[in-house]
């Protein structure tokens, strides 16, 4: 057993810090710096240049133009970008579709969609739930009717995350309404740019407008956007949800944030000590702080075991859960130190440290993280399950 | 000992669901979020003339001489319905403040055009260096002729967006002293806030803004700040009587979604572990309530100690018992929780403000371990 | 509103404490002092003192011995007991089957039981849960053959708390297989000296001999022992559980509980200063405090509603969740803070300091309080069922 | 990065697996315990035998020069069974203090028998005023000729019950000292103590007790209080494994119980609330497991801050973890869990046991947020 990287790993992370002290864009690095959300544009700007930098999707096989990473590297290179505060590229492409359409779709297909989702050229969202299909994504009723060539759409998307700012998006519709719920879904490729789509922003708790209601009118779609069978969307999607889970634990996020809090806190006073000088707070934050170094050495071993080229294991079903959790956590830390400056809500600059201001409308939005991605009770049921093998039904 | 409400505490309560049901449901406190306006006058006018802004002041200085029960009844059913008038901030913290240690001049000054619903007023006394500790304000008094400067910042003033008048503590050669400062005169400028909870809040500056020696609350030697902490009491007993309403307005709400929402053909109420999760909400309401019962009984407790660890246990309940409420009311609704546009997220960042204004749960723990009886008792 | 006790009342709570002061045996006081648990012996003779008095079973009504208290009279008289640290009397004939006997038993059950269970003259146990009955209690199958005048009964019971102590057991029987589970069982007092009668006692993990395996062998029982009619247990059975709500709060006990918290702490030691004077420990007692504090006030508030007369309420249903969790969070606390001491098991005297050997033993065994009694799982079931009114099912 | 063992930690796991299986499961421990027996010291001289008890030793003085790792699975297959031979308290913290203090004719003399298994030895340093803080004994030992007189009580001495030798830490004129004891000799006496989890442990009272000069461990002078702070780490390190065994058994039982036991005419793991409760314990178990790992590689780390910082994480885990698991696993195992017949209460206690000895809990944190990286980190 070994802690530590290799001389190559270590080099090849050297090299990550190196690009990025030199290519992060300086207003992109400032707001870095502070937590700042980033907004679309300078999203998409970050994704070209790591594109141009080849390592833009550390994931994908170099035939269909990935780096070539091990798995350690594309692991050291994840995490150094999480650290480094960069903007969050937008999952939908490279980590959703790309991969499905690598494993699914026809060499066609291929040709046409991944080199633009690799270039940043064509953006992509996602249309799985719909308003009576959360949790239960295999009740949906968005409606794909056979007309020929073309399959016509009709129905409502909801939570479809930047939606607005899409050129595609990637559909589970129904083809088959005669047969048990999970045979009669398509995995449907739709132009955002077709007639009859319309993606209607809304806002989070946190007011960010982050997702859209997707209505679908009368929208015809080319048969040949179909990824795998008609009526085989299912397997498709329980496909990409394995793709997941380390990207969920949210470990670089979660360790910047506990940095954050241990900033706010020595930057807080209270009987002329600063909150991280007194014992009582100290001990709080530490105690996340060997929490998230659990989490840590749990996806280190999950990555560990990837690198072997075992299947994801027990190791890693739990990191989706405390990741979220744990993010949350330090979420609520944040606001508590904050105290009174936690209650200020998109001021103008100098109402509380120009630094701290994002944190109440994330603290809210990051509500959202038990939520999506398969609610956390739907994780427990999976791992209930699939793990501990206890019998399903009361 | 009993928990019964009187004839006219069951009438009031009955006036204040009928109220909110009919004139402030939550589309309202909505709609003035919305244009980014703190309140709406008319229906301070309107709580006025119910006798509302008058209840817990003593007859002498213009009210009904009615007690902090009162007052919860008023602030839960406000809470309810998020109604954004600030009852808490005026009536409760700075209203009191004029009351108990203003003379009869000062409340015929600022009191009763408040108690009419024609002005609001507000509490200043919270600042960045002594967080929820209010006892040795940096800002200063000082004199100047007959009258004072005062100099200092107040980072969070509750109410403070539309106030008429602000009650300032300030550290003076004579003590903690109150006073009331216009909000437009020399010297001292107002920044309106946006909130979290999209209530009204301000920052005050004061830079040496000059205030006449009438606008001091009491006369110097007067112990301004033990009456600046028994108004911090009854704000925070408030605060649990308000936050009591937000915690009941979502247990209600995420009991109903429970029943009507549908996933794999049944309610999902029909899961036991989102029962529980529900039960363990229930409780933490019941606790929250029996702890508000409590904080209204002691908020006027002239027993200081006993006045002090009743309040700040309750208060410090409001944090833990409106922190599972809310995480887990926002949780058992799902992703339509997360949207700004379903009401329950409103009710979600109230809890926040009520949970933290006027001292943090922590604060309240250790300010209760910190009391003489602690160790002994 | 008020809080505080009438004039008359605070009179009757001065004479509790006057009538402690002068009663208590100076044997059993000087255990109370210590919290060290109280032998049978011990208890029966306080039954008997209390029983002289006429306080023994102070909710009874008159006609049965009762002393004709007010609701808020028998609540201080609870309390005060409790806070003195006397033993607690066994709840069996007290408050279980002597208000079963009352509201169900037929005038000659009522002559012949409840004078004996008044004095102590006579000591009941409960055979309720069997080996594969527990939380599922109506599959219970202890069978109770019809043999002309007499009842046979042939089966297990388990859990049968201080059995091998006790005269009497009261318990559910099987006297119908062919019907609904629960439409098929009886009521019946049992006579513990019956041949075919065996109870052997069970350590608990504190190593308390606490509960018995009761086994039942051709045991021949008079019908006349049957109480409410035969097939018609289960009703009298529901009709008990309502009556120990309050009971299971464990207020006081947990008030004493936390005061001995607090003693330990002043008496332990860290660099120099006690943990009582320790910030850290200080808040981490203060919000057990705090949580203890509510559990009172909901308690206070469901013996307001009593003695307005109104049926338990809502605040009252939490009382057993809230009070056995507190219960056992207060005896973590005591293990915490004892330390190393806390790992001494009935060690002889002045190993661990003398007043606080039992924490140990008491802290494993407090684990039931969550477990008996209808286990903390089937409270919940019950709130959200019969309170919230959610859907039964899944 | 790699968590995989070699091919020799392979086969020493196995080994454990199977030594564990045949000749020590639970049923031997609750024998002794019936008994009152500490120990079966056939079962230490074939731990001797195996090699087990010179895992963790240089070859210089006599030890196979393994590490923490395999120590950690050997502690983890012991913790699974309840095996109450006393490696941790012998092996690892007083074979490790005599090993790294001590000198050749020292290692000769005490370390030697220890490793064949003739000996145990253990380790006092906790004392009542200090808490768990091993820094400042209250002990002292003061020069009486060639020798030392030592004076002062160890309140509990894990190990204690069975040891052949001691290793007390007392403070010395020229600091903290090592010394090895007689638990036979004049001035000292040993009291057996009966412990919550049934192993072995003892108080120890010095009273002026005499100790040649051969027997305080390495020379005066030397940092004999940053040897024992080394392998206190390894004793806490060594304490997560056993207590990841502990409670891996207690999932694996439970788990276990809740597909076997039938009530309402169904396993009573198809109920949503107990899968999810198990599923909490699972997810402990991991995290704890991640955490023994790394306590077990940063145990011998040369890096101060960096071994106790990783060190005190996993203890802290160990407490938080454990706690969680155990009390769900009696409750989930209903009424027979807290019968002292069935095994699930004897792990129960055991990891009590684990959680407060070396550190609980909330002494690590403290440990941890005390360190000067944890400010600026």
């Amino acid at each position: 057993m070994d802690l530590s990287f290799s001389a190559e790993d270590q080099a090849f992370a050297q090299e990550v810090r190196a690009f990025l002290a030199e290519a992060l864009p300086s207003d992109i690095r400032a707001k870095a710096e502070i937590d700042a959300p980033f907004d679309p544009e300078e999203t998409m700007r970050w994704h070209r240049i790591l594109f141009d930098k080849g390592w833009v999707a550390p994931g994908w096989p170099e035939r269909f133009g990935g780096p070539g990473l091990s798995a350690t590297q594309r692991f050291i290179l994840t995490e150094e970008l999480e650290l480094a505060g960069t903007p969050p590229l937008s999952p939908f492409g490279l980590k959703m579709v790309g991969p499905a359409i690598m494993q699914f779709g026809t060499p066609e297909q291929q040709q046409r969609f991944l080199p633009k989702i690799l270039s940043g050229e064509e953006v992509w969202c996602q249309g799985y739930s719909e308003p009576e299909a959360g949790s239960d994504l295999a009740s949906l009723r968005c409606r794909a009717d056979d007309d020929g060539d073309h399959l016509v759409i009709n129905g409502q998307k909801t939570w479809t995350t930047y939606a607005q700012y899409a050129d595609w998006i990637f559909c589970l519709v129904r083809t088959n309404a005669n047969v048990k719920q999970q045979a009669g879904i398509t995995f449907l490729l739709i132009d955002m740019k077709s007639p009859g789509v319309e993606a209607r922003p809304m806002l989070t708790i946190g007011e960010q407008p982050a997702f859209c209601d997707t209505f679908f009118e009368d929208v015809r779609v080319p048969k040949a956007n179909v990824v795998g069978p008609i009526d085989g969307g299912w397997t498709v999607a329980k496909a990409l949800l394995g793709h997941e889970r380390t990207l969920l634990a949210m470990v670089g996020s979660s360790q910047r944030l506990l940095r954050r809090v241990k900033r706010i806190a020595a930057e807080t006073f209270e009987s002329g000590r600063s909150l991280l000088e007194h014992p009582g707070w100290r001990t709080e934050i530490a105690r996340m702080e060997i929490e998230l170094e659990a989490l840590q050495m749990a996806n280190y071993r999950a990555l560990a075991g990837a690198q072997l080229g075992k299947a994801p294991g027990a190791e890693s079903s739990i990191l989706k859960l405390r990741g979220t959790e744990i993010n949350q956590q330090l979420y609520e830390l944040a606001m508590k130190v904050m105290g009174l400056d936690a209650l200020s809500w998109y001021n103008e600059a100098g109402v509380v440290p120009d630094m701290e201001q994002g944190v109440a409308p994330q603290f809210c939005y990051a509500r959202a993280t038990s939520i999506f991605g398969g609610s956390n009770e739907i994780q427990r049921n999976i791992i209930a399950k699939w793990i501990l093998g206890l019998p399903s039904g009361k | 000992m009993d928990f019964s409400l009187s004839p006219e505490q069951k009438m009031l309560a009955e006036t204040v669901k009928t109220f909110v049901k009919q004139r402030s449901p939550v589309e309202r406190f909505r709609k003035l979020r919305a244009e980014q306006r703190p309140w709406d006058p008319e229906m301070w006018a309107h709580m006025g003339e119910l006798g509302w802004l008058s209840v817990p002041f003593s007859e002498d200085a213009g009210g009904f001489g009615g007690g902090m029960i009162e007052v919860a009844i008023i602030l839960e059913g406000l809470g309810k319905a998020l109604a954004p008038e600030p009852y808490l901030a005026s009536v409760v913290l700075a209203g009191s403040a004029v009351a108990w240690a203003g003379n009869a001049a000062q409340h015929e000054r600022w009191l009763a055009p408040m108690m009419e619903g024609t002005h609001a007023l507000a509490l200043a006394q919270a600042e960045r260096a002594s967080r929820y500790d209010a006892a040795r304000p940096s800002t200063t008094a000082v004199r100047d002729g007959s009258g004072w400067r005062l100099s200092g910042e107040k980072i969070f003033v509750l109410g403070g967006a539309q106030a008429h008048a602000f009650v300032v503590s300030a550290s003076t050669p004579d003590g903690l002293g109150l006073f009331v400062v216009d909000p437009d005169g020399p010297g001292v400028s107002r920044q309106v806030l946006r909130t979290i909870d999209g209530h009204g809040a301000a920052r005050l500056r004061l830079d040496g803004a000059s205030v006449d020696d009438d606008r001091r609350l009491g006369e110097p030697g007067e112990p301004a700040a033990a009456v600046l902490d028994r108004v911090l009491d009854r704000g925070a007993a408030g605060a649990c009587a308000e936050g009591l309403g937000v915690a009941q307005a979502m247990l209600d709400m995420t009991v109903q979604h429970l029943k009507d929402r549908k996933q794999f053909g049944v309610p999902i109420g029909s899961f036991q572990v989102l029962q529980h999760r529900a039960v363990d909400m229930f409780v933490e309401v019941q606790l929250l309530r029996s702890m508000s019962v409590l904080a209204s009984i002691r908020a006027d407790e002239p027993e200081v100690e006993l006045r002090q660890r009743s309040v700040s246990a309750a208060k410090a309940k409001l944090g833990t018992a409106g922190r599972l409420v809310s995480q887990q009311a926002i949780q058992l609704h799902g992703g339509i929780g997360i949207t700004d546009e379903h009401d329950i997220g409103l009710y979600f960042k109230r809890m926040v403000g009520l949970d933290t204004a006027l001292g943090d749960e922590t604060w309240h723990v250790q300010r209760l371990s910190n009391l003489p009886g602690f160790a002994g008792a």
